[in-house]
């Protein structure tokens, strides 16, 4: 279904299996869906002058975030024929192996759903004014930047 | 007039706050900026942009909100 | 983690929201993934000369496809850098709005998780010998084509 | 010799039964085929490819195994 309402993204803390879970349960009413493509941004525990990231704090200036979350919505279901989309970021803290970007596209055919989550996610990380400090385990940190 | 500038991630570190009013008496982002690197001496080797109603401005980019946001690099996802 | 032994990708039945959750929630523990990509098949219910599709009944020659899926799980190995790597595919019957086909990738960067998707589903479609019986709401059926 | 012969999806309808043992006297793919388009007439014009050891064979190829698989378009997914 297609939800043109600007709407917010934004969930506190990591995102969980049972939330994904439920997002997908909810799609199987929708019998004119053939193809769902999910994608998850998951907190690495990456090693950086020998200290582990133990989570990411993430925050946002949240109103011009869900505004850019929407137009990316917005040109998606113009570029690719999409039945629904799904747009969840975390903000606050997420340990790592846990998950802060949940993105979902369903469409008829699954030639529409891989170019679409590619296109969101790439959008995702250009233009959302997202912020992610990133705690060592000797609670120092150092500010994320998106390659 | 009164402007509320909003600092976000690191740069909340380099003021030492996430907002503040200041007197401004310019019309361009540029002239902003101005003010704020008079205040902030390390603001200016600071990647970031601009934005005001929820959009990016450049440095010619007038004036028209009561509210600016210096924005660091952005890291979702 | 990389596995390269045959295993049995079908599950009888449809695919349930909670063994993808599960599934998801067993990679929490590996800290060096950063992405995840899942492609779900869902059953839909078209609607052909005026009958509409209630179930898919699906068999293989589960050996031969059993084989299918661990070459093509090797090839997406070898083309793409990728932490993990799960196939999972119904046998028997599936109703419409069930899931069929579950494909899970994991990488340490998103790069790798977009192409290796796509490519891992293309080839399922084209190389792996199973067959779907599209069952009308009359009980009539035809046998779906892949397109 | 004896060979099996499994048959799937659609064809399984064509021939009334999902494997059968065939007396064959021949080498090729082609000649497994020929045998079979004289026991089921209409089995010449449905699509399907033939299998053995688990790998898809042309007309030519030698017959190796004691099993042959017909296999219909495929619809995974």
């Amino acid at each position: 279904m297609k939800n043109h309402k600007p709407k917010n993204a934004f969930r506190k803390g990591a995102i969980t299996t049972e939330f994904i879970a439920n997002s997908i349960a909810k799609h199987q009413v929708k019998t004119s869906i053939g193809a769902h493509n999910i994608f998850l941004g998951q907190v690495r525990a990456d090693e950086i002058n020998a200290k582990k990231v133990a989570a990411i704090d993430y925050t946002a200036h949240e109103d011009m975030a869900n505004l850019k979350f929407h137009e990316i919505r917005e040109a998606a279901f113009l570029r690719f024929d999409l039945s629904c989309m799904h747009i969840y970021h975390s903000i606050g803290n997420v340990n790592a192996g846990e998950i802060c970007l949940f993105v979902f596209v369903s469409s008829k055919r699954r030639k529409e759903v891989f170019p679409a989550i590619e296109f969101i996610v790439e959008e995702i990380k250009a233009k959302v004014p997202i912020f992610g400090k990133e705690i060592f385990n000797d609670q120092s940190h150092q500010w994320k930047v998106n390659s | 007039m009164m402007i509320t500038i909003r600092y976000f991630g690191l740069l909340t570190e380099v003021t030492g706050c996430t907002s503040e009013k200041i007197n401004f008496s310019g019309t361009t982002i540029f002239d902003v900026k101005e003010v704020l690197f008079q205040k902030y001496k390390t603001l200016k080797n600071k990647d970031f942009q601009v934005a005001q109603n929820n959009e990016l401005n450049t440095d010619k980019t007038k004036i028209t909100s009561t509210e600016i946001a210096l924005l660091p690099p952005f890291a979702g996802g």
